[in-house]
């Protein structure tokens, strides 16, 4: 299956993308589409511990199941105001 | 103009205060609370050029709206929410958020349009870059 | 048009939130806080057609003053205040009213505006008629 | 002496008038001026307990002297916002 992973701010600095396509095992989690991408980009990883997660548009767990077609976006603390 | 009519938004426009107020309009309010945020030119002693905010947009506005809610929930009397956010470069001076909270008298609009600060920083999907000069850091208040 | 400066006055034009609050202009404010007062179309059930508003002007500016003077006394943070207040006819849904407070951070805004509210109401030298259909009847907060 | 006196909102409207002039004894006060309007005025009368009044644009007890020139508010119960 396929998911559309975003990114924002410091991360999306970092990955010098603010949108990906990524394919993963049905029945793959958050946690671990996070880790496939530790592997794939070491660079992420002093942003892992502050993440937060949305899938299509709310805020979801790490243990949270993905779907075919699903956005997940990768939030960086945030600081609106 | 086009009227708006929008209550949780983000935009790349200027905003105005007087403007989302409009947007509360409603015969029978008689207490207004708008929260202007306004770019600051110093943070912790080193001067801000400018700044940029960004947001991801899809969830930010029902974030906000969410807000809207939960602000409506817990304080029965208020009657309108709306909070208008911008992203982009933004200069010194110029208007970040405006939140804006009606009801007919002016009780519980301070708790509330405070609760609504908090939560907008605490939850909604906007990002804040301050540039000065030599340098830019993504700030959080986390 | 002539930049206003004037932290606090009494006027017979029509108030804008968002000059009110360029009034406060200062590089180094990073919140500010608008309290809006809104011409009500209904008290006590009535329906209230017009408010007419009527103040001791050559006092009233003065005490405006001392409420901000109270202010930034009480609280070291707050580095504005304006306080802009309308006489003369208003129709429902007209801003009678803009108490503007600016700081370096959001912490004590909320507190500070509430006090000029009550501050206002209770000590400023201006009144409000309530004009409805086949009577009207001058209206205070004692 | 000469003292200018101004009347506000529903004290105005029964007077019929927004400021007149009132010829005082030298050392009047405050209260002495208001019960020699009382007796002129005896419309006056539900209005005088709830009363504030400002000489010179400051608030003042109805103790406070008078002299001459100055100006004195009988301000009615105050309601803006």
């Amino acid at each position: 299956m396929k998911v559309t992973v975003k990114l924002f701010a410091a991360l999306r600095e970092e990955m010098g993308s603010r949108e990906f396509e990524q394919d993963l095992a049905p029945g793959s989690t958050v946690q671990e589409l996070l880790d496939w991408m530790l592997e794939e980009y070491p660079a992420l990883r002093p942003y892992v511990r502050s993440l937060h997660f949305a899938l299509n548009h709310k805020y979801v767990t790490r243990q949270t199941e993905l779907h075919d077609g699903d956005e997940v976006a990768f939030l960086p603390p945030v600081g609106g105001g | 103009m086009e009227k708006k009519t929008k209550l949780f938004e983000i935009t790349d426009q200027e905003i105005s205060s007087d403007e989302v107020v409009e947007r509360l309009a409603d015969p029978a309010i008689g207490a207004v609370i708008a929260f202007v945020g306004v770019v600051r030119g110093e943070t912790d002693g080193r001067e801000v050029r400018h700044l940029e905010y960004e947001a991801y947009p899809e969830m930010a506005e029902g974030t906000l709206c969410q807000i809207g809610a939960e602000i409506r929930e817990r304080w029965k009397t208020i009657q309108q929410v709306a909070i208008v956010h911008r992203v982009g470069h933004l200069d010194i001076g110029e208007i970040s958020v405006v939140i804006a909270l009606s009801a007919a008298h002016r009780l519980e609009v301070f708790d509330a349009v405070h609760y609504a600060i908090d939560r907008l920083k605490e939850i909604a999907p906007i990002w804040k870059k301050e540039v000065w000069t030599g340098g830019a850091e993504w700030r959080s208040e986390a």
